[in-house]
């Protein structure tokens, strides 16, 4: 027993905030916290000096100014009257309307071409990856200019609807009509669709500073009502299949709890739809829904689109041939051996990504700008800048508003994944 | 201060609008012209003798003022506006103003209307970032009708949307509309309708506090108003400086006096100055007069003498 | 045994190939295959990698499309038809090399999911009858678990009973044991000697020569997509006829 | 039974069947047809359907591009040379524009006389990409460097170098091209003088102030070596750190400005406000992948770490980052950045879009440089540290060459996206070629109401460069899954 | 061979460990664990699966730190001093059972490495040694190849030497054959044996209880975070004296 080892020491050495690990990391995150912090305070230091050498104060007063601007498409009331923050919330309202449209019509269009790239149609397959290709590789920022520039210059002015006694005397058609039997006008400026209309109205009530018009609670009412009694029905049906083995035909009985109560309240309260009419400059009545929404959405959708298409393609891709064939040798039928096999499992795969496009989706509405579309970023961030001269502020809380998005959208998105998470040793 | 700084760097930078036909421009090979940038060129002949040294720095309506505070840019000639918050509440000081304007509209002839008032239900493309917006609004509640926005981020957009006919009107300052429909091909069909709705006395901005700056920018626009109050051109500025007689024109053209060295140029900057880019209605008959594309009367921006706003304090 | 299982084989003809050839594209993969199965018969099919086996039993239950000949199953005969196809798939049960469990589903809702949908039997029968193959396969404590917490061997004993849970009356093995570790060979072939001494008809593409044989009737060789030897396991393993079989022979047993 | 049983079952094949070709209907054109066109009735439909979209986009966009037009000096001209070709009404592409006003969309305003400069720059940006992308594969290198000097031969010329650069630029690649010979591992320090010497190329002025200012890398290194035996390892990193600042914050002006004096040598020095066009994006998105590429390592890093306020620090920010649009982050370049530094600083807005860039970038590389080093198994950490390797050892000789190179193609897929990015900073006045140049084009009377040919032409270019560059990285990802096995 | 190892042992002391105990979170891993390995000795340390075998000797060259008890290896105290932990990690190498090759260097980069950076050897007789301990290992042949491009015995070897390359005073092996398939354990343990010969200090986690017998000189048994027996290998094998050990010997050696 032969061993000259120190004596082990105690005590404290100051080389032991280098080389002791009990030490070590404390040593440098005290470090790193410190030197973080200094930059933090460098900057707002930096930040206040600035402010006062500007003349200009930190502080958020202005959103009650009044904000003496119009917005074109405002999804609540909103008039120049208002103060900023209400044209902060028509812009956010705007953002997240585009957002939602962009991330419908993506996932839908997505999931047809995702799918179709794998179709044994050589020809289809071929047109689905020239377009993901091309719509992947050239910058968002183009596609939608162009969709602008296309909606814009192809569609006709409302004048050519236009319908004179002379055109009637000579038996002329107008320039351009109106489509969908008549109920929806494309023009130049934008597409007017009908509005819905209540002969018998229940009136409206406040909510904060939202009048939330009783019509339309009655019919979320009864759709939501409607939904929960088709799942009852459908939940009925699985029973009995469970049961006997059967499965009850129910395709007839959901089309009816679903459309029956709607229609009825509709006949009740009513409801009509008020068709646009050209007059004067413009079509009036109705809805009109702007060119530079369109053309956001469609772009966004189209450029979206191509990389949920990738998604979804390789989310099938992930499920191993063998799952189908196995499905196939149990005797499924291909149809439920995608709804029963593939599908739950592809959508594991699928959804995180899928998400996160939706992410950049949302991000990407700022491009908005492009189109002059007043999203939270031309009303907040633009407007209200510019007519206030308040860039530190404007600019932080555009930011905070955009982290909170995200944010909200990722944490929806790891509950998601924590709860599907497949089971594994 | 600015001048100091501006000396030193041997450069003065302004900030310009990022293309507007006739104002602040560049060509073909990046050479900016134009209405403004003829003022900061001529800044630049006063402060540093040498009118070709100057920067332009492309602002857009949102980042023009922060530019012009954090000092990236000495002088701000971006055909801005002077109104009351602006010169109070962003800490800008608007030396002078370089052209009396207002917002007007412009619509299709054949659209049949002759007044604004007629524009009830209309579609009106404005351009964002700028002071028309507000103008805007208020008129429109005042006359009780109503219009629909088409808010667009720059004129040449705005110029595409009104000839496609996707606004019945396009609404911005009277200069601005003229020199649209100057460049449109059909000018003919055009009318810039009679109702001015607002005031926009647009000019140069530089920040406040700094007045001796202040002072440099406001004296060299004088100095091309006097210029051509007394009839002194590019041309014949070296002729006028050596046989005047005038007193007051002596002391401008540094013959006399001291002037130039008080405000800590040279004595013969405004001198240098006329040489480089003439005199004011020099400068607007290139730029922007008739016979121009832009083809602008002087109207309020003729001078005193002639019925117009354009007056410079006397020189002395 | 071996007695006990001839005994089992009926006159009855299960699966009737004859002049069966299939192309991969320009690949010759199976050529002029001809065999009868009667029912109760075990076959074990063996022969050297890329020779044809799995394309050949895929083919029985139409995982794979034949381009010349006739295939009868139970006498139903594998055409185009797809109603036939599901006749046939509904009566042969397959268990592949990997399992092909389904991940995202139970143990027992793996055994369950086929009887439901395919043969509309009410769940809780289903269940009942899930739970017997699931005990028969020494595994009933796993059924709520998910496929990914078993054992490879556990694994594959689940994939024998998702098919004995639609009461196939033939069943396909494709390499069951091959990718399992040994312990866990030996769980999966007990299984499968307990299923052929209920004279199940089976056929069974594997290198397991012990398994093939305790229990077969037949050996059958391949090679090149052709059916090279078919003989009694016993004559089969100690008396090779062809010289391809006895080199084929000689490299299995020397390992 | 049994007997006859085992009577029948005896088979041997005596001799073998050769293989035969499938039947007719399984083979040629009309299989493939059958199989890939007309397979089922959807199928059928979905064909029908393609043909006919196909034959809409063509019938629909072919006589413009037949009536191109491309001498010409302004729309109206086009316009006119169309109608006279093809008839009154008829449309045609207005490629006069292009061919009048290309130096634009690639140079934006950088004089024509210097336009050699970035051309250069650009050959040699792969010239030093090559060591990097070949880490000694001397004959990749070789070839690479071989494209460089055609590339140079060629276009140099068409730019109009002077004749001392084209020499002087055509022996630097010959030279690197011998020393790929001699010593490929040694070219990495081309690679590592390349940005110095781009900035120069780019912005001109004094070859002194590149030099001097990478000669702050040089003090920093002296400090650390010869700091190390006496304070340790970190202490002397700091001290290099320090003397590095102090030399760039004092020292560099005044000694570029002697050397300058005593040894005036330098190119005409271009402003960044020239900048335009794809030489904008480019510079934009290469230096942005550059230096985001280091922080964005210590960010993965960082968010890998057990320590809890380094990992907070690095969370946060790259959740920020990634959670804010890019157009908001320009704006802050542009409207923020100077409330944030001492007053009275002031730098280019390139630079100050740059830096934003570069933290965007930065924020997205940690996350994918992360998915790497959690694709790495936990033995490769224990066998380095078995092995006595420090941390910075470990991550820099065995953790990080792994990890990036599980990522590359998620690093490549976060510089296409964002080259494409690039385009954002036309809504700070920069002159990104898609709407910035464009604008400018279409702002001059003679092009006004022109759209469709700038967006193509940028459109294509994008398309190009994005398409190629992902091709490159499946390509790369393919060899380095075989290369080694 | 036994004998001419038992010679080489030395009275001077490689390991110490004292009253050494473990917990990961709540659980307790190693328990109250003491020994002293003599410089020359070598040690196979067996146990079933979970009873702390790789947690012990991961603690040796502080790959896990524990929490009481002292540990001294070659005179050095493992504590938390971070130059401590380097001094011992350059005397000590490790084989894995996953090898844990660098994948990114070729075979020779993988044993230069560590000497060139750590114990900062000029490059060139950084590799001499290595394609000495490379010869040594037998494969001076592949020095320029990938790990991924050798088999697995191959590549345990090249871990073997790419350990030997820090010329360490004590080897640490933590089921270096298990990952293997029959044919290559061979190879490995040959190399192991040869080392055990020159006299290297060894700790050797291992169910290969031929290699056991053949170069112990102790056999360490381990069970429930504790050591249970120890003793010469010979009597080890025939004579357990505890229960625990008796059990574990007829699983182990009846497989
Ligand atoms: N989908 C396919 N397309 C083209 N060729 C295929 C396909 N599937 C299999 N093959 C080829 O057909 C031949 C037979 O394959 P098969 O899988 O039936 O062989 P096997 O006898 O089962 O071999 P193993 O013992 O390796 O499983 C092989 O050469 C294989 O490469
Ligand atoms: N990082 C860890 N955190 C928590 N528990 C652990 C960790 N590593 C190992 N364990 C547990 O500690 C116990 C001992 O593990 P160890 O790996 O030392 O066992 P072993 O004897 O080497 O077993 P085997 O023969 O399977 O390798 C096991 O029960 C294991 O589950
Ligand atoms: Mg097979
Ligand atoms: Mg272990």
């Amino acid at each position: 027993m032969a061993f000259a080892s120190d004596a082990p020491k105690d005590g404290f050495r100051l080389s032991m905030l280098i080389y002791d690990t009990r030490y070590r990391s404390y040593t440098i995150q005290i470090v790193v916290l410190v030197l973080f912090a200094m930059a933090v305070a460098w900057l707002l230091n930096n930040t206040a000096q600035n402010l006062a050498a500007r003349g200009k104060e930190f502080n958020f007063a202005f959103l009650w100014q009044r904000a003496g601007y119009d917005i074109g498409q405002a999804l609540i009331p909103y008039t120049n009257d208002d103060n900023h923050f209400r044209a902060l919330l028509v812009g956010l309202v705007n953002t997240l309307v585009v957002a939602f449209c962009g991330c419908l019509f993506a996932t839908v269009l997505g999931g047809i071409i995702g799918v179709l790239r794998l179709s044994n149609n050589w020809l289809i397959g071929r047109l689905m990856t020239i377009y993901v290709e091309v719509f992947r590789n050239v910058p968002l920022l183009l596609w939608i200019l162009l969709s602008y520039v296309i909606l814009s210059e192809t569609t006709p002015q409302p004048r050519d609807f236009r319908v004179t006694d002379e055109m009637i005397a000579a038996g002329e058609e107008p320039a351009a009509s109106m489509i969908l039997f008549g109920t929806v006008a494309v023009t130049n400026r934008g597409t007017n669709i009908p509005a819905p209309l209540f002969e018998r109205s229940l009136g409206s009530v406040q909510i904060g500073f939202l009048p939330v018009s009783l019509n339309l609670l009655a019919f979320i009412l009864v759709i939501v009502a409607s939904v929960w009694a088709n799942r009852r029905l459908l939940a009925h049906a699985k029973a009995v299949q469970e049961a006997t083995g059967d499965r009850p035909v129910t395709w007839w009985k959901s089309l009816l709890i679903l459309f029956g109560p709607v229609l009825a309240l509709k006949f009740a309260l009513g409801l009509h739809l008020e068709i646009p009419e050209l007059k004067g400059f413009n079509f009036a009545g109705g809805i009109l829904v702007a060119h530079s929404f369109t053309a956001l959405t469609i772009a966004l959708a189209l450029y979206t689109a191509a990389f949920i298409a990738e998604i979804v393609r390789s989310g099938i891709l992930a499920i191993s041939r063998g799952q189908t064939e196995a499905a196939y040798a149990l005797g499924l039928r291909p149809n439920r051996t995608m709804s029963l096999i593939i599908l739950p499992q592809a959508l594991r795969v699928i959804i995180p990504p899928l998400i996160s496009q939706y992410l950049n989706l949302t991000k990407n509405t700022s491009l908005g700008i492009a189109v002059s579309y007043l999203d939270l970023r031309g009303t907040l961030g633009g407007i209200t800048l510019n007519q206030t001269g308040r860039e530190l502020e404007c600019m932080l809380l555009m930011m905070l508003i955009y982290l909170s998005i995200s944010l909200i959208i990722s944490a929806l998105m790891n509950l998601y994944n924590s709860s599907v998470q497949l089971k594994a040793r | 201060g600015t001048l100091d700084d501006v000396k030193a760097r041997g450069e003065l930078i302004c900030g310009s609008n990022t293309g507007l036909t006739g104002f602040g421009a560049p060509d073909a090979s990046g050479n900016w012209a134009g209405f403004d940038v003829d003022l900061c060129r001529a800044v630049a002949a006063v402060v540093l003798g040498d009118a070709t040294k100057v920067k332009f720095l492309p602002t857009t309506g949102e980042t023009r003022f922060t530019a012009l505070q954090s000092g990236e840019v000495d002088l701000l000639v971006r055909n801005s506006t002077w109104t009351f918050s602006r010169d109070t509440e962003l800490a800008l000081d608007f030396v002078a103003v370089n052209y009396y304007d207002g917002q007007g509209f412009m619509v299709k002839k054949d659209l049949g209307v002759s007044s604004a008032k007629e524009l009830d239900g209309a579609t009106v493309c404005i351009q964002t970032g700028t002071t028309t917006e507000l103008n805007l609004a208020d008129f429109f509640k005042q006359n009780n009708i109503s219009y629909q926005p088409v808010t667009v981020a720059d004129d040449s957009e705005a110029q595409r949307q009104y000839l496609a006919g996707a606004c019945d009107a396009y609404t911005t300052d009277a200069s601005g509309l003229a020199a649209s429909r100057a460049t449109m091909p059909d000018a003919d069909n055009h009318i810039i309708l009679p109702e001015i709705i607002s005031k926009e006395p647009l000019g140069p901005v530089v920040r406040h506090g700094d007045n001796q700056w202040g002072d440099v920018v406001r004296w060299t626009y004088y100095a091309l108003l006097i210029a051509e109050e007394r009839g002194i051109t590019s041309a014949n500025v070296n002729e006028v400086a050596a046989s005047t007689a005038d007193e007051e024109v002596k002391r401008l053209l540094g013959v006399s006096g001291d002037m130039g060295a008080k405000m800590g140029v040279s004595n013969d900057a405004f001198k240098n100055a006329i040489l480089a880019v003439g005199n004011y209605g020099e400068i607007f008959a290139r730029n922007i007069g008739e016979g121009t594309t832009i083809n602008l009367a002087r109207g309020l921006n003729a001078l005193w003498t002639q019925g117009g706003l354009q007056y410079a304090p006397p020189f002395r | 045994m071996a007695d006990a299982a001839k005994m089992q084989i009926s006159d009855e003809v299960a699966i009737q190939i004859t002049g069966m050839n299939k192309w991969y594209g320009q690949f010759h993969v199976l050529r002029d295959i001809n065999m009868t199965v009667q029912r109760g018969e075990r076959i074990v099919i063996c022969g050297p990698s890329g020779s044809g086996k799995s394309t050949l039993i895929r083919c029985i239950n139409r995982l794979e499309e034949h381009q010349q000949g006739q295939i009868i199953v139970d006498g139903t005969e594998l055409t185009n038809d797809l109603k036939n196809i599901d006749k046939v798939r509904s009566e042969v049960g397959m268990v592949f090399q990997h399992f092909n469990l389904f991940p995202h589903l139970t143990i027992l809702e793996n055994c369950t999911l086929a009887p439901i949908w395919v043969r509309k039997v009410p769940k809780k029968e289903a269940e009942e009858t899930a739970m017997h193959f699931l005990t028969k396969v020494k595994i009933p404590e796993q059924a709520h678990k998910y496929p990914g917490q078993l054992s490879g061997g556990q694994q594959q004993r689940v994939a024998i009973a998702r098919s004995l849970c639609m009461k196939p009356r033939i069943m396909l093995f494709d390499e069951p044991t091959s990718a399992l570790d040994p312990e866990m060979i030996k769980e999966v072939l007990d299984t499968m000697i307990e299923l052929a001494e209920e004279g199940m008809t089976m056929l069974c593409v594997t290198h397991e020569m012990g398994f093939a044989q305790a229990v077969a009737n037949r050996v059958i060789f391949m090679d090149q997509g052709q059916i090279v030897e078919q003989n009694e396991p016993k004559e089969f393993f100690n008396n090779p006829k062809s010289e391809r079989t006895k080199l084929f022979l000689s490299q299995i047993l020397g390992h | 039974m049994s007997e006859t049983h085992a009577q029948t079952v005896l088979f041997v094949r005596d001799t073998m069947l050769p293989p035969v070709d499938p039947p007719i209907a399984e083979r040629g054109a009309v299989k493939w047809m059958r199989e890939n066109l007309f397979s089922t009735p959807l199928n059928i439909a979905l064909t029908l359907l393609g043909v006919l979209i196909v034959w809409w986009l063509v019938s629909a966009s072919l006589p413009w591009w037949l009536n191109s037009v491309w001498n010409a000096s302004s729309l109206s001209q086009c316009r006119e040379i169309v109608a006279a070709t093809a008839g009154e009404g008829a449309s045609g592409a207005c490629w006069a524009m292009i061919r009048e006003r290309w130096h634009q969309f690639i140079f934006g305003f950088y004089p024509a006389s210097e336009w050699w400069r970035p051309v250069l720059a650009f050959g040699l940006l792969f010239a030093a990409l090559a060591p990097v992308l070949f880490a000694g594969q001397k004959r990749n290198q070789s070839l690479i460097l071989l494209a460089v000097l055609a590339y140079l031969l060629v276009t140099l010329y068409l730019a109009g170098a002077p004749g001392t650069a084209f020499l002087l630029s055509l022996l630097l690649v010959a030279g690197l091209l011998v020393g790929a010979q001699l010593a490929p591992g040694k070219l990495l320090w081309f690679t590592l003088a390349f940005p110095a010497l781009c900035f120069w190329l780019l912005w001109g002025g004094s070859v002194w102030s590149p030099i001097v200012a990478m000669a702050g890398f040089g003090v920093l290194y002296a400090v650390f070596r010869v700091g190390t035996p006496f304070i340790g390892l970190v202490p002397a990193a700091g001290a290099g750190v320090v003397a590095a600042v102090l030399w760039w914050l004092y020292l560099d002006k005044p000694v570029v400005d002697a050397l300058q004096a005593a040894l005036p040598f330098g190119i005409q020095s271009v402003r960044s406000d020239l900048f335009g066009g794809f030489l904008l994006a480019i510079v934009i998105g290469v230096t942005g992948i550059a230096f985001s590429l280091p922080i964005g390592i210590l960010l993965a890093l960082g968010r890998q770490s057990d320590m809890l306020i380094v990992k907070t620090l690095s969370v946060g920010f790259i959740e920020f980052i990634r959670g804010v649009p890019l157009i908001t982050l320009l704006f802050t370049a542009s409207l923020l950045l100077q409330y944030f530094l001492p007053p009275g600083t002031n730098f280019d807005i390139i630079l100050r879009v740059i830096i934003l860039v570069t933290f965007f970038a930065a924020a997205y590389l940690a996350e994918v440089i992360r998915g790497g080093l959690a694709a790495l198994p936990r033995g490769q950490y224990e066998a380095a540290d078995a092995l006595g390797l420090d941390y910075w050892q470990a991550q820099r000789l065995v953790i990080l060459p792994q990890a990036l190179k599980i990522s590359i193609p998620s690093i490549v897929s976060t510089f296409i996206g964002l080259f494409k990015d690039t385009t954002l900073v036309a809504f700070v006045g920069l002159m990104d070629p898609l709407k910035g140049v464009t604008q400018i084009v279409r702002a001059d009377i003679n092009w006004k109401g022109i759209y469709w040919e700038p967006y193509i032409f940028v459109g294509t270019i994008f398309f190009l460069i994005c398409f190629g560059m992902s091709r490159y990285s499946m390509y790369l990802e393919r060899k380095l899954k075989t290369d080694h096995r």
